[in-house]
């Protein structure tokens, strides 16, 4: 045997394999695309597959694992060998099935997994190498020195297939939720036999195929319905359906999952037919679909047979090979021999022969040749060879030969010497698996049929009803009659009038059964998984090994992990192992089906949430002036919050922003400041019950709260530890407005709800958020009050009117303003809230007003620090790990009630008095900047393991007021006794700073500034 | 049992692999164990291992259900690390990231254990302060950890998104270089092995389904394969802790939820480190066969169905695009579920149970492969000496009694939010 | 996706729900004098069965109402919706396919 | 378009959209003209009003006779016209809608115990935007998973839902329009979603 020269060049001696006339292709309409560079032209209606073929091009790609040459093994998106990188740039694709690429103008795709080119790959080494290569070779070696690590860099350079990219998608994507009494998925003859049957009795159906065009199988294949070739009644039951106004036809696009409550789940492919999306037209949209019942008409997918070297390239499906002739009008292979154990492969044979491809023979492994064939046979002079097998197959780049041999009576060995035959196709055919992924999505468990060699559909499961070759019947005019009878019960079973349909007769031969034949004897690699190179010695080392549950097979051998996952092999590989352990394919069972059914683009899931938009961003009603007016933004939930504010002249950088925070701080302490604090949970609380409630709600006493009077409180969760801080007013008799922590706000309100719907239905208490209702802002500094007094000229707001923790309404230029004396910075200060929409104006207003106390604006920064000298607890203090007596605030636990938290706050390790407990810190040297996240310890010199003392948790690298810095941090009781002292060491950036410990209110610590 | 070597591959290679033996044996059960561990999972074996190697303890049997290696130990996302804060989690995790440091040599058995780094990303000041003080806690305690700023991260990463239009944008991150991944399935088969050789009987398609007890002790396991009668009995089935305790009436702080995870289309090497984003639950590696492995949330309501849905799904890939936008044209080929044991407070609980001869090793959440070797080796110890390790004396079941809870995000009583 | 039956608004994604959990919880009153096994129960244990759940669900993105949901938690099928305080009558048929 | 304006704070109450919208015709706008016709409705009167459990069935057909609006007891629908709608928004709970004229709030207090019924303002804390046109049923089905068929969704029905991942109500006031209530903060947002969805069928912002 010569093997392969002439074919090296295979891309020069190509031939043109287009037949003259017949397929579904426009003839009209030439596209010019490249594969690796070089230009070629095909014809619309051409998939990139059809038309590499009919440029002559075989080989494609190079396999996984041993890099050998593949080409086109099928017609569909089973495809395991031809994946290649389609497009280029911001657009790669890589690991993309030419099967099921619509060629396109200007269609660019490149093969992949070879290095430097295709006929050059490097890594054809591999293949020599295998005998080291065989299945789990790699659990056995590589564990010594230098470690896995080192060895991993070589084995992950050489595994993958395609490349990623850098770039971000310039395509848009979609999503889109529909309903329906029942979906059919698969619109081959049995999901057009349902839809039109459904459709007519009225019932909304959607009707989904993968397919740019509807007919499924039919539109490979050469059938007659009522004495017309099928596309007639398919076009005829089309147009039909596209006039019911009810019923949506979804071509291209591709049912991937099946998932709970009946809702199945699809990718519509909108503009990857086209060279890019038209304007404003997205790529690919996900549908969410949620049917009453759903059919299952997906069809079913061919399976290779297992030999040695049944992988060239010119090795392809019995079925795709008719497909190409068929649909596409090109010609596969000039001279083909048919290898099969069923009657598919004849149906092969006759069209390849009508195209006047010469037919070599077919080789059937049954041991009788279904009689019914023998006329058409004879007429085109086809030699078949029954009970015979192909043994071995030669050529390099592509196939040229074939080995036939004879199969011994009990099938393990071959009794003749073989017989060489040239060959450039080898159609081969070992019978058919029903699609069941979605049905086992669904939670089906599918059985094995015997009738059919494979696994076909068992309990219904979810609403989700298998019909047509998805169900194992494999004759057309089984399909069509299940089509139209599930269609009808379950129309019937919505309470729709079923309506008739006259199925149409069919031309096709009865079908003599298949003969399982899961694996020839013979020497040589012999695949079983072609996309992730697992051969039969591979699955018989697993057998030898103990990896004989088919789950260990296939993690074992990669068996069905590629992208096809399986869809041609997986049932062979469980076979064979069935013939290993001698035990019923049934018994052994198959591996778990799981969605996508195809692959499935990330973009798609992702829908429009993507850059900036990844989450919906809050903005409070004055952030378009914060953004006018030099505001630094910062992310506080959902939340952008002005951080700091620059001057006009200040560019953004570290020093501007100290300079800017300092600004800010001192404004505060020494006039007046103004900053943004909507963005505070808030919750108008009604209701009779309310006091009764907040009692219940909050760990301090709320009956005795007068109106017109704010309270801070803290609240526990059921575990006893802190859970929110916030202060309550009392607006009326029976009326309350909360506030919350922005973090916690969503979680305080539920919080609330549970206790009122489910725990105390009794109280009448009505909760609503009004969070957005109210813009408010805090008017802050010793001047606070002059500002206010201007803004409202006719009202006293001395202390004695308007005292601390005092609440008022006022009307403020015609706004309505509710006004809190309460104060998180620790000067005098007023929280005022107005309706949201006023929010600007007020706050432009206040800042006019304050003009003559040179007032600013200040951001979060600022107030961190001044709540920091204060010692006024806040995110990084309450951290859900915290009791009231940590946070120092055990004197707001109301020991004359109980209150949510009450009962297991108590409990010993909360009481321990060691716990780290809420402390001031400041650097001994008065100037060190301590981090936040820094470690308190004993000793800094000390080797790991290091006791640790407890943690600082927030840091003012300078407190404006008091000229130091200042932190907050929590430190063990015990150490809090005994002595004076710590170190705060953050071993990440290689500091220790020595920090005294001092009560964590640093400034004014009797809040004189607060009440007068 | 042939030692795994280079050696014996190149022999074998010339005899067509016919030498290699199998890798455990399929024993018909005895009538009576020493100690039963019930659950063949990564944690399962490792206790049988260590019970066997450490403690000399031979009578053994581990009972599995399924097939070994296929609960969650088949079904994670691989990630091993020991970046905790709280040193309940701390010392145990890293005694752990110690044993796997040397796993593949202890066992002649290469689980891929590769020290590739593990990054959490900062997004903000306070998470910043958050991951300063995680690692800075841990390298007091022995373990390794670098903060490293944008600038770093985008040399070492340049495929996350820097760019203008980026809701979260990255200011930081925390690396762990010891942490990393291994290979799931070998760890299950490396260490039933190991575990078989020392006599021990792994026993599949075994589901124990009852319990004979007899005062405060169970006396005999009942399974579908038959009763056995039992010393000691450790539970170590994750997700399906509550189904079993429920079996001797035992009620747990435990809930079964699902978390999905994900593998794409095979690539070249992409991304070389496990990442994880710090503004939305998303993880990433890239598996050796080429795939990018990720997971995020659990799907948030109980279940023991190893399937989730599609809305965690969606919000899980929205996470990922944020992160590395140019995973937008890649595809995923598979996504499956697995049934995770969430604690109240996140922690795993691991030591006696109100019964005197059963022991519990659960509680792991999104967690507990990286712990494999070490739970196995401290419950082995807490089970042969009928008294916690050092190391799991914290991770104790009446921790919640007592408030004294090992919480890392003080998520509070809530199972799902941690 | 799991489409709860709020009794409220009709059929809705779960999306529009937030999980709370096992609602058979019965919190200890507080007149019972602080028994701690009944508040340790009460926040920290779970039947957690393999079968039907009884759990409740916030429509926190509808009406905001607890609603309580039967559901299996192998096949996640949901059996039964109501309120809170609904004694749910759990129809065998629901655990029947109609065709 | 802007909406009642007898109140002399209209001129300054301001919109959360009133940075962000363009008037025109954008997408792909075909020769049919445009699928969709999307405004803002501004200002707005929106009442949250609640009665307490022990109410005295009266109550609300009085709050009913006063406002000369009707407060559906249906779940899911809703009564009224653009001068005045009320809106099913949970058990005893309503939103009452109309054009920002005098308030609303003083005129049911003054008449009613606030034992009895509870209000709550929200006319700040929601924005509205009404979606006009052959495809505006389209873009709501890219938001949200409710069934928005004409058959199960039809006039005076109202659903509040999560739309493009967002909590609103969504109040069909006729075949082809409907108003969209959401949270004011996530307003600038939602509006950018929506237009972005419209895209494919050309819109026109009035
Ligand atoms: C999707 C996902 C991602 C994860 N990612 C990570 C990660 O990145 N890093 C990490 O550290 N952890 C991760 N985890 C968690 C981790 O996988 C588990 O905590 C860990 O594998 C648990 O190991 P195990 O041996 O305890 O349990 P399993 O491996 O689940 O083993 C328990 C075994 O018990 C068997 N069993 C159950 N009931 C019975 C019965 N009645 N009778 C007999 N046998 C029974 C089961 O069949 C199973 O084989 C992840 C988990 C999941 C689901
Ligand atoms: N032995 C044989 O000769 C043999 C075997 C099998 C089938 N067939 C023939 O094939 C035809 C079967 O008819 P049928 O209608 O049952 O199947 P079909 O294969 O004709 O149609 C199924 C259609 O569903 C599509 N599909 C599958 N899964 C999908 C998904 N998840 N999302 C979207 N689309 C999906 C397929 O691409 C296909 O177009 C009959 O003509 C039958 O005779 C013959
Ligand atoms: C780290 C990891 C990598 C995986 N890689 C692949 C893969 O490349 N291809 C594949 O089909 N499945 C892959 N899987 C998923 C398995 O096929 C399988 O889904 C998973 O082990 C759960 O088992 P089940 O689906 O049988 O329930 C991977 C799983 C893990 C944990
Ligand atoms: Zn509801």
């Amino acid at each position: 045997m010569k093997k392969g020269s002439s074919e090296v060049f295979s891309f020069k001696s190509r031939r043109q394999q287009r037949l003259d006339d017949g397929g579904q292709i426009n003839r009209l309409e030439p596209i010019n695309f490249t594969f690796d560079g070089k230009k070629f032209t095909g014809f619309e209606g051409d998939t990139l597959a059809s038309a590499l073929l009919a440029n002559g091009v075989r080989l494609v790609g190079r396999s996984f694992k041993y890099h050998r040459p593949r080409g086109i093994y099928s017609a569909g998106i089973e495809e395991p060998n031809a994946l290649v990188a389609l497009r280029s740039g911001d657009r790669h694709e890589p690991n993309t099935r030419a099967t099921a690429v619509e060629l396109f103008p200007g269609l660019e795709a490149k093969s992949q997994n070879r290095w430097p080119n295709l006929l050059l790959d490097y890594l054809q080494i591999n293949n020599l190498l295998s005998p080291f290569l065989s299945a789990g070779f790699y659990y056995k070696t590589f564990m010594g020195l230098p470690g896995w690590h080192f060895y991993e860099y070589f084995i992950r350079k050489a595994a993958g297939m395609g490349d990623g990219t850098k770039f971000k998608d310039p395509d848009k994507y979609d999503k889109k939720h529909m309903h329906c009494d029942i979906l059919i998925v698969g619109g081959g003859p049995t999901g057009i036999a349902a839809a039109v049957t459904a459709g007519r009795a009225g019932a909304r159906v959607i009707l989904l195929d993968n397919h740019p065009t509807l007919g499924g199988q039919l539109n490979g294949e050469l059938f007659f319905l009522d004495e017309k070739p099928a596309h007639y009644w398919i076009e005829k039951c089309v147009e039909e359906l596209d006039d019911m106004e009810h019923v949506t036809i979804a071509t291209r696009t591709s049912a991937f999952g099946y998932y709970d409550s009946d809702v199945v789940n699809a990718i519509e492919s909108v503009s990857d037919h086209l060279p890019e999306p038209p304007d404003y037209q997205c790529r690919q949209r996900l549908w969410q679909i949620r049917a009453k019942r759903v059919i299952l008409a997906t069809g079913a997918t061919e399976r290779p047979l297992v030999f040695s070297n049944n992988d060239r390239p010119g090795v392809m499906l019995a079925s795709a090979a008719r497909r190409y002739v068929n649909q596409y009008a090109v010609r596969p292979g000039n001279k083909a021999v048919i290898f099969t154990n069923n009657d598919d492969g004849y149906k092969t044979a006759f069209d390849l022969a009508r195209v006047g491809i010469e037919v070599v023979a077919v080789v059937d492994s049954r041991k009788k040749i279904p009689e019914h064939f023998e006329k058409e046979l004879n007429e085109k002079e086809i030699e078949v060879i029954p009970r015979s097998v192909v043994v071995d197959t030669h050529g390099y780049f592509g196939l040229n030969s074939v080995e036939i041999g004879t199969l011994s009576q009990d099938g393990k060995t071959i009794e003749s010497n073989p017989f060489i035959v040239s060959a450039d196709l080898l159609a081969v055919s070992g019978g058919w698996s029903p699609n069941v992924h979605l049905y086992c999505h669904s939670g089906g468990k599918p059985v094995y049929n015997d009738a059919v060699e494979a696994f076909v559909p068992g309990a219904l499961s979810q609403n989700g009803h298998s019909a047509g070759a998805a169900k194992g019947s494999f004759s057309l005019n089984d399909c069509l009659h299940e089509g139209h009878d599930i269609a009808s019960t379950l129309v019937k079973a919505l309470n729709f009038e079923s309506a008739k349909q006259i199925i149409p007769e069919t031309n096709e031969k009865n079908i003599v059964p298949i003969e399982a034949l899961w694996r020839v004897p013979g020497k040589g690699k012999k695949f079983v998984d072609l996309q992730d190179d697992v051969t039969e010695s591979d699955i018989t080392l697993a057998h030898r090994e103990g990896y004989v549950s088919v789950e260990h097979l296939k993690r074992y051998t990669t068996l069905g992990m590629g992208t096809d996952q399986g869809k041609t092999s997986n049932l062979n590989g469980q076979a064979i192992m069935a013939q290993e352990k001698a035990e019923p394919i049934e018994k052994i069972g198959t591996t778990t089906f799981r969605p996508p059914y195809t692959p499935i683009t990330m973009g798609t899931l992702a829908g429009r949430d993507i850059g900036l938009s990844y989450k919906h961003t809050r903005r409070s009603a004055m952030h378009n002036w914060h953004k006018q007016n030099g505001a630094i933004f910062v992310e506080a939930g959902q939340w952008l919050r002005p951080q700091y504010y620059l001057d006009e002249l200040e560019q953004p950088s570290k020093e501007n922003m100290d300079t800017a925070i300092n600004r800010e701080v001192q404004t505060v302490r020494t006039s007046v400041g103004l900053v943004d604090v909507s963005t505070l949970g808030k919750i108008d609380i009604q209701g009779k019950d309310s006091a009764e409630f907040l009692n219940r709600v909050y760990t301090n006493g709320w009956t005795k709260l007068p109106i017109g009077k704010a309270r801070y409180g803290i609240m526990l969760r059921e575990d006893g530890l802190v859970f929110d801080d916030g202060t309550t007013s009392r607006l009326d008799e029976c009326h309350y407005f909360m506030t919350t922590t922005t973090s916690n706000a969503a979680a305080v309100l539920s919080h609330m709800e549970y206790y009122l719907q489910v725990q105390w239905p009794d109280l009448d208490v009505k909760v609503t958020s009004v969070t957005e209702q109210w813009a408010a802002m805090a008017l802050a500094g010793p001047k606070s009050r002059e500002v206010l007094s201007k803004l409202l000229p006719t009202r006293n707001v001395d202390n004695e009117s308007f005292p601390f923790m005092g609440v008022r309404e006022f009307d403020i230029e015609g706004v309505p303003a509710r006004i809190f004396r309460i104060s998180f910075s620790g000067e005098l200060s007023y929280e005022i809230n107005v309706p949201a929409d006023f929010g600007e104006f007020i706050w432009q207003r206040v800042l006019e007003v304050g003009r003559t106390y040179n007032i600013r604006p200040y951001g979060t920064e600022a107030m961190g620090i001044m709540r920091i000298e204060k010692g006024h607890v806040a995110g990084p203090e309450l951290d859900g790990r915290m009791t009231a007596a940590d946070l120092g605030l055990q004197k707001l636990l109301s020991t004359k009630k109980d209150f949510i938290g009450s009962k297991m706050m108590d409990r010993e390790g909360l009481k321990d008095k060691n716990r780290p407990r809420l402390v001031g810190l400041i650097p001994v040297d008065k100037t060190s900047r301590v981090k936040s996240g820094a470690i308190l310890v004993k000793d800094p010199t000390l080797a790991p393991p290091v006791p640790k003392l407890g943690h600082v948790s927030s840091s003012a690298y300078l407190s404006p007021t008091l000229g130091h810095p200042i932190s907050l941090g929590f430190v063990s009781g015990d150490i809090i006794e005994t002595s004076k002292k710590v170190w705060a060491v953050s071993p990440l950036h290689n500091e220790s700073h020595e920090l005294e410990i001092t009560d964590p209110i640093f400034y004014d610590q009797k809040s004189e500034r607060l009440h007068d | 049992m042939a030692k795994y070597s280079i050696f014996n591959i190149i022999r074998n290679a010339f005899n067509g692999d016919k030498s290699w033996a199998r890798v455990w044996r399929d024993p018909e059960p005895k009538k009576s164990y020493d100690v039963i561990i019930i659950g063949a999972g990564g944690h399962g074996l490792a206790s049988a291992f260590y019970l066997a190697k450490n403690h000399g303890i031979k009578n053994i049997a581990v009972l599995e259900k399924g097939y070994l290696g296929g609960g969650n130990t088949g079904r994670n996302t691989t990630i091993v690390r020991s970046n905790y804060m709280l040193d309940e989690n701390a010392h145990f995790y890293e005694k752990s990231l110690q044993l796997w440091e040397q796993l593949s040599s202890e066992l002649n058995y290469n689980v891929m254990f590769s020290q590739r780094g593990v990054l959490n990303l900062a997004h903000n000041d306070s998470q910043i302060d958050a991951i300063t003080r995680r690692g800075n806690t841990m390298r007091l305690n022995g373990i390794d950890a670098e903060l490293l700023d944008a600038k770093q991260i985008r040399k070492l990463m340049p495929y996350l998104d820097f760019s203008d239009d980026v809701r979260f944008p990255i200011k930081g991150g925390l690396l762990q270089r010891r942490g990393g991944t291994a290979r799931h399935d070998a760890v299950a088969w490396g260490l039933a092995r190991a575990a078989d050789s020392l006599g021990v009987d792994i026993i599949q398609n075994c589901e124990v389904i009852g319990f004979e007890e007899s005062g405060n002790k169970i006396t005999t396991v009942k399974t579908s394969r038959g009763n056995f009668n039992c010393g000691k009995v450790g539970f170590a089935v994750a997700g399906n802790t509550g189904h079993l305790a429920s079996l001797i009436n035992l009620k747990l702080p435990i809930e079964s939820h699902v978390l999905q995870a994900f593998v794409s289309e095979p690539l070249k090497p992409m991304i070389d480190h496990v990442v994880t984003f710090g503004a939305g639950h998303f993880y990433i590696s890239q598996s050796d066969k080429g795939g990018l492995v990720f997971g995020g949330d659990i799907d948030m309501y109980n279940s023991y169905a190893q399937k989730g849905n599609l809305p965690l799904i969606e919000e899980v890939v929205t996470a990922g695009l944020a992160m590395i936008p140019s995973l937008s044209r890649l595809r995923i080929t598979r996504h499956w579920g697995g049934v995770m044991d969430m604690s109240m407070d996140g922690s795993p609980i691991i030591g006696k149970s109100p019964i005197d001869n059963l022991y519990l090793n659960c509680g792991w959440c999104y967690g507990g492969f990286k712990a494999t070797p070490g739970s196995g080796w401290v419950f082995a110890h807490t089970i042969a000496n009928d008294e916690p390790h050092n190391l799991n004396k914290g991770l104790n079941l009446e921790r919640f009694k007592k408030g004294r809870m090992v919480d890392e995000r003080g998520a509070g009583p809530f199972p799902n939010r941690h | 996706m799991l489409i709860i039956n709020c009794p409220l608004c009709g059929p809705r994604d779960h999306a529009e729900f937030t999980y709370i959990g096992d609602a058979t919880k019965n919190r200890p009153k507080s007149d019972d004098i602080s028994n701690d096994d009944a508040w340790y129960d009460y926040v920290y244990l779970r039947d957690n069965p393999k079968g039907l759940h009884e759990e409740l669900w916030q429509h926190s993105f509808g009406c905001r109402c607890f609603v309580k949901v039967v559901r299996n938690t192998v096949t996640h099928q949901i059996i039964a919706t109501g309120m809170p305080k609904e004694d749910l009558i759990l129809d065998e048929k629901g655990f029947e396919r109609s065709v | 378009m802007t909406e009642g304006n007898t109140n002399k704070n209209f001129l300054r109450r301001q919109s959360a959209l009133a940075h962000v919208i363009n008037y025109g015709q954008f997408g792909n706008v075909s020769l049919n003209g445009p699928g969709l016709f999307i405004c803002e409705r501004h200002p707005l009167t929106i009442l949250q009003l609640e009665t307490a459990k022990s109410k005295n069935p009266q109550t609300l057909a009085e709050i009913s006779n006063l406002l000369n609006v009707e407060f559906p007891q249906t779940n899911n629908t809703c009564h009224g016209d653009d001068e005045r709608r009320s809106l099913w928004l949970g058990p005893n709970r309503w939103l009452i809608v109309e054009p920002e004229r005098d308030c609303l709030q003083t005129l049911i207090k003054t008449k009613f115990s606030s034992s009895d019924v509870f209000l709550t303002d929200l006319s700040h804390g929601r924005s509205t935007v009404r979606l006009k046109g052959r495809e505006a049923r389209e873009v709501l089905m890219k938001g949200s998973g409710v069934d928005w068929h004409l058959n199960s969704f039809g006039t005076d029905h109202c659903v509040h839902t999560k739309l493009f991942d967002l909590a609103a109500t969504v109040d069909c006031r006729d075949i082809d329009v409907f108003d969209i209530y959401i949270a004011r903060g996530f307003a600038e947002d939602f509006w950018d979603i929506l237009l972005d969805s419209a895209e494919e069928f050309g819109y026109q912002v009035d």
